[in-house]
């Protein structure tokens, strides 16, 4: 049985057979000289549709516009500052995913940087590592960077929990996490960014809170959206399915992703989250700015596990690395190769800003996937 | 960040862990987060935990679902 | 690391010794070292000689020399060890050439108190691999870190190998459009192999790091292809670093088949679990070979008859992209391109 | 380490960057680092070859092959810094064979942190001392390590020469009794000048490492006595481990004078206040040389006349102690075994 | 002036010329016949002894007879064990002189080997060196193991002076300090030792504490003692001297070292010392067994910088070396060469026992810098 | 263990601490054992402290009284 899951789950959405008379089929249905402005909200849609090639393949009409959904990306300098500072004292060993470790913080500082100046940085799989590290680490003080959105909050929650039962009184967090809605709501609203024909909406979000916590947004704006897998089969089907919606004016929330979303979603995991965490009032977001009620932190009952209190930390006003167009880009508002920056002075290599250190960053995608132009030589 | 891969439950463990099977590569993992899993349930795996079931059926259906339209579109060129 | 014939106490404790900053210090606790470790295991003429230097006629032929230095962390990992991938990583470097390996020099940075016992085994599996690639260890040197500065064992070796066809040039800068790329087996399985030991995978099937040396497969296409433009082993930075140096290297471009490439489904379930790409990760028994597009089957079918080669694969081909892009066309008939990694991913796999 | 000819972003930052993970990684960042540093100080023909090996044709002679590796702390140090002493030890040990430095491998590892401009400081010493012996330095490689797994920077080279002369033989087991011993030069200067750094000792006058390539003094000695029986330089463990080295190896005994040993006074100064002895610490720019007792006025006159050989003294002679011992007569006419370091006692001192 | 203390303190007592003479006139002093058997107390005469050859240069009838003043080696191996349980301890950096790091505790540990299995032990050149790292390092707890003679218990008062003033609360000694006049009263009372005929005195022992510190036990035994210094014309002035008093029948307390002793010594260092220090009922030498009041520990008012207080140690029964003949080789009664391990199992390089370890030790003196047998190849 | 070496105090530095000159190396050490330390004494430094002051008229008495001893001894031989 070994890699059934694989089997069933996806090679069949990568069929290369399926995918060209899926191609065939949105072709037919995209009608010509109508433009169709689609924006993948996620980076996890982002990078599989740079990985899979699938720009090249879409008809001319349909055009797919990076969106926000990358939790790296869209943390502002601030935040990271607090990470920093955090790593600079000695008694503390920082913890995250290795996603952060090289965005660019305030003048270009990052946690690998810190690591090389003597930081006690760890990159973690899981968030349960963490856990085990204080465990393990009794006279340290082990900070959980906990960054994500609702996919990634639950496993976080676990880890908290966990610390709890242990009784650990050397394990915090410094949350990071926000939510989706709030940030398509700011797109969808906003001024600034390109008017939108459809939304290819969560996939793993969608797994937690359930479709339906889109509804209201899709009727509010008069948008369609689909929730998509990140297969590319997945992704395509999602774009035939939104050009059918525009085409006939409809504004729903198709949920393309119905083997691992469900109206719902996970009850277990939302009721975890509900329990620990809270909203803040709000939380601000590179390129969108400060969203109400967007962002989570503890609740007070945990406070003791909340990096924020225990270390007494305010968020600084960071220093957004001078020159990048990160912020438009993540409205969709600028493509990556018209910022000035892109593939000259910000290259994957020696990133100015978040969208191309990330792989799910818009930039890093354009740079690394994409049939990118060639660089002058140094 | 939302990285996640489908994966078989081999066994359930103590402490509200399990091993599973994504592709060939066992793993032991945390399921707390859906706390009714058993063995031979498919999972998706997000950051060392099941974050949710995955449906075997509802898979299906949707490759039908794809194939159909798909076909639906050749049908037409056909005409 | 010559023997020193010098009179010892008791042997080495490979039980319960481990080792101390006295073992490098150039007194009798390294001679003793040395003689009971290292020239045991090594035993060969010139490392016999007892000097500083080795001394030798080398073969009528040009000569290639190579050298890396060797920090894998876990040190054991399925498949191999650091020792065995000492010699296998430099030899290569020199079959890369169509050089055969004729002596290797050996130089350890251990840490205090790596256990003894550790670095026998270490030292024994260099021997044996040394021995199967047909090369000899004849000069080393052995020096001690204090703990907390090294990582168990740090091992560098030095190659030097003959070539004797004086026609033959394997340059990275031959490769012209039209050529053919052919990898001669599976991607990744070195890589994945230890990354999977740090991050807790399994793999069923079990999957073990290709690491072996490759003279004999160079060999063998060699007489099948004298005409090969290149060949390069795929390590750090996997296929992607390699095609791109070599694609800057010759001026050219490349364009891959994603769905010509061999990749175990393990080191590809692995991959998506971790969010990498194979293109990326490291190999250390394989070779990229660009030769002559009329050449390719026959190339194909050297490798694919030699033990090494038998998944060897025809991935792509040589473009004119004066941009020197290496790009892939997806299963789904779209295209991306293949970059060099741009920072870490999987750190200390050689 | 060859040059990869890609387009890179902005140039290294070497007044605020440090050495990062991602520069060991196999990807863009490790080529940037290739090609801004080490490719550009290095720059020769072979290296440009870009290759994972580098391809010559060697001149006509035996081929002496050596290796060491340096982990010296502190990096730099007065007289010298690992990067020039990384070049003087291996050319050091290719010159006591006889054979004349071609070519050296580089083997870097590199700790996480280590700041690009004392990286590049470094770099630039080692090109300049390559250049001061006459060796090109043709590959090389580069292996970060995290935080914590090393020192700055450890240097392993490699190196390849040349013996032109076809009857020359200076193996260590050439040493007969009655033979004279001298040595090059005063004892204990690069030892003491690194010890001192780290124990906080001032030197007036000061007190600088003899760190020296010893090739132009090795040609100078074997013009004027070509029956030269062996050379050795005396680096780690000093004199006494040299010498046991070479009664060992030859089966014969030493007889010192410890009148007749050339000292300087800082040298025998703090090695009084710490409790050593001049004879065990090392030198990086002395070679002891044996030769028939009749020659011995000639050798030591070729050695003096030579700039790096002013300070030459006849020291010793060999004796047919089967034993093997090496022996002081004090200067108060007493004797002593000169013996082998039993322990540690100097680390890190090359 | 540079060099101008050596000129004038090192140089004129290594003359050879002068030297020869003195041997000569040794040699006429000795009676024909007659045995003068002298034991050099201290480790530093017997290594100046071998490292200048002088036991080839005496008379016949002229033995040299080790004594056991070399502090490692008389160090009891439960000691050893004491300062090897605390650098296993995870929040103890364990600093000491760098002699004793080799020495072999029970079963063959060593603090060197602790320190390979990651303990964190670091040598010191001085007991500043440790107060220096205990204001530098105030999350961890260093303890200076402390050892020697009256000559190095003043500079670890001064530490712990240091230390106090400081208000350092992380800083600590495991007190192994022992007093030379018990050690000589066993030697020249004892059984099993030897019968002497005189004794090269301690030299920067009697620079703190005086020649007068001895005359009593001179008187007492009826034996000559001489306070030699440790250049090798002073041991010689000072055999030519007890060979004098031997013949004319005297015991007094000569004073060679005179440009560094006084009858009283140090008054400032030895009020110091008693300020800081009490003796011990009792204190365990290898060799000579449990010797009333001949070692120190701090008052109890300086309790809080006592090792054995603050980590509540007590002094376990430790495993001497098996085989090993150090104890009888320190009273003169059994020569290194006639110990069964000597330089077959026990060599400079795998030792047995504290005397092949230290450079002061009787056995590593007659291993390496005499004319050993050599050894059978391994 | 006793290891001293005989020094001259170049220069007082504050905290009881001097520089000494040891045979042309040059080193800071405490003098607070001997705390009426002046430049241009000569002091015994033992593991980085002064033990105590050096007399150099005695050092030339205990060279005198060598010389005189083996004088003798040989004015004896002469004899
Ligand atoms: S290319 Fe770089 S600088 Fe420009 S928007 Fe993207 S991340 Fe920012
Ligand atoms: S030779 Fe070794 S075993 Fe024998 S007494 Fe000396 S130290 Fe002990
Ligand atoms: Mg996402
Ligand atoms: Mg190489
Ligand atoms: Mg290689
Ligand atoms: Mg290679
Ligand atoms: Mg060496
Ligand atoms: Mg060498
Ligand atoms: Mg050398
Ligand atoms: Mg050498
Ligand atoms: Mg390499
Ligand atoms: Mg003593």
């Amino acid at each position: 049985m070994s890699g059934d899951a694989t089997d069933r789950f996806v090679a069949p959405f990568r069929d290369p057979e399926l995918g060209r008379r899926l191609l065939g089929a949105i072709a037919r249905a995209a009608r010509p000289g109508r433009t169709y402005a689609l924006m993948e909200f996620c980076g996890g849609h982002t990078h599989a549709i740079a990985r899979h090639g699938l720009p090249d393949l879409l008809p001319a009409g349909v055009r797919l516009i990076h969106g926000p959904g990358c939790p790296v990306c869209v943390l502002p300098v601030g935040r990271l500052d607090m990470a920093l500072a955090l790593a600079a004292r000695p008694e503390v060993i920082l913890t995250t995913y290795g996603d952060l470790l090289r965005i660019p913080a305030s003048g270009g500082d990052t946690l690998f940087k810190a690591r090389s100046r003597g930081a006690d940085v760890r990159m973690v799989t899981s968030s349960l590592d963490a856990v085990a590290l204080a465990a393990a680490q009794p006279d340290r003080q082990v900070v959980f960077m906990a960054i994500g959105f609702e996919t990634t909050t639950p496993p976080t929650a676990v880890a908290v929990k966990q610390a709890e039962e242990r009784g650990l009184d050397n394990f915090s967090i410094l949350s990071n996490h926000v939510l989706t809605p709030p940030a398509i709501d700011a797109i969808l609203g906003g001024s600034g960014a390109p008017r939108l024909d459809g939304i290819i909406g969560p996939a793993h979000v969608s797994t937690v809170i359930g479709w339906g916590a889109y509804q209201d947004l899709a009727a509010r704006h008069q948008t369609p959206m689909v929730i998509a897998g990140f297969e590319p089969l997945d992704v395509l089907q999602a774009v035939h399915d939104l050009i059918g919606q525009v085409n006939a004016g409809r504004a729903e929330v198709g949920n393309q992703y119905a083997r691992a979303v469900s109206r719902d979603g996970n009850p277990a995991a939302c009721a975890l989250v509900e329990a620990l965490f809270e909203p803040r009032p709000d939380f601000a977001w590179r390129g969108l700015g400060r969203l109400p009620r967007s962002g989570l932190k503890l609740r007070p009952a945990y406070a003791r596990f909340d990096a924020e209190a225990r270390f007494e930390l305010t968020e600084p006003e960071g220093r957004e690395p001078p020159g990048c167009a990160c912020g438009e880009v993540l409205k969709g508002a600028t493509e990556p190769a018209d910022c000035p920056l892109f593939a000259t002075r910000c290259r994957p290599e020696s990133p100015v800003g978040a969208c191309m250190v990330s792989a799910e960053g818009a930039c890093a995608a354009a740079h690394g996937h994409r049939r990118a132009p060639a660089a002058a030589p140094a | 960040m939302c990285l996640a891969v489908p994966a078989r439950v081999v066994e359930v463990l103590p402490e509200a862990m399990a091993r599973i099977d994504a592709g060939g590569v066992l793993k032991d993992i945390s399921v707390a987060l859906v706390p009714e899993v058993a063995a031979g349930d498919y999972v998706i795996v997000h950051v060392g935990h099941a974050l949710g079931r995955l449906d075997a059926e509802e898979a299906q259906h949707t490759l039908d679902l794809i194939a159909e339209m798909a076909a639906a579109g050749e049908a037409c060129d056909e005409r | 690391m010559a023997a020193t014939m010098t009179p010892h106490g008791p042997p080495l404790d490979l039980t319960h010794g481990r080792v101390e900053m006295s073992h490098g210090a150039g007194g009798r606790a390294m001679a003793q070292l040395i003689d009971q470790l290292f020239a045991a295991a090594f035993a060969n003429p010139l490392l016999a000689q007892g000097n500083d230097q080795a001394v030798f006629t080398p073969p009528p032929g040009r000569l290639a020399l190579a050298t890396d230095t060797y920090v894998i962390r876990p040190r054991r990992f399925p498949g191999g060890d650091i020792g065995s991938l000492a010699v296998h990583g430099t030899v290569n470097d020199l079959a890369m050439g169509g050089a055969e390996p004729l002596y290797l020099t050996a130089g350890f940075v251990l840490e205090e108190g790596l256990p003894l016992g550790e670095l026998a085994a270490i030292v024994k599996s260099m021997a044996a691999a040394a021995s199967a690639a047909g090369v000899a260890i004849v000069t080393g040197d052995t020096k001690v870190v204090e703990h907390g500065h090294g990582d168990g064992v740090y091992i560098n070796t030095a190659g030097l190998g003959v070539i004797r066809d004086p026609g033959l040039d394997l340059s990275g800068a031959n490769a012209r459009p039209g050529d053919a790329v052919l990898v001669s087996g599976t991607l990744g399985d070195h890589g994945m192999a230890v990354m999977a030991e740090r991050e807790g995978l399994a793999f069923d099937p079990p999957l073990l790091s290709d690491s072996a040396p490759l003279g004999g497969l160079v060999a063998a296409l060699l007489a099948a292809v004298p005409e090969t433009r290149t060949l390069r082993d795929p390590t750090r930075g996997g296929l992607a670093a390699t095609l791109n140096e070599l694609a800057a290297q010759s001026g050219v471009g490349m364009v891959l088949e994603e769905a010509a490439l061999p990749i175990r489904p393990g080191v590809r379930g692995a991959c998506e679990l971790l969010g990498i790409e194979p293109v990326n990760v490291a190999n250390e028994g394989k070779l990229v070979a660009i030769v002559p597009a009329a050449r390719a089957e026959a190339a194909l079918a050297a490798l694919k008859a030699h033990p090494l080669g038998r998944e060897a694969a025809l991935i792509g081909h040589v473009t004119d992209d004066a941009a020197r892009r290496v790009e892939m066309v997806t299963t789904l008939g779209g295209r991306r391109v293949i970059d060099w990694l741009a920072g870490e991913q999987l750190p200390r796999i050689c």
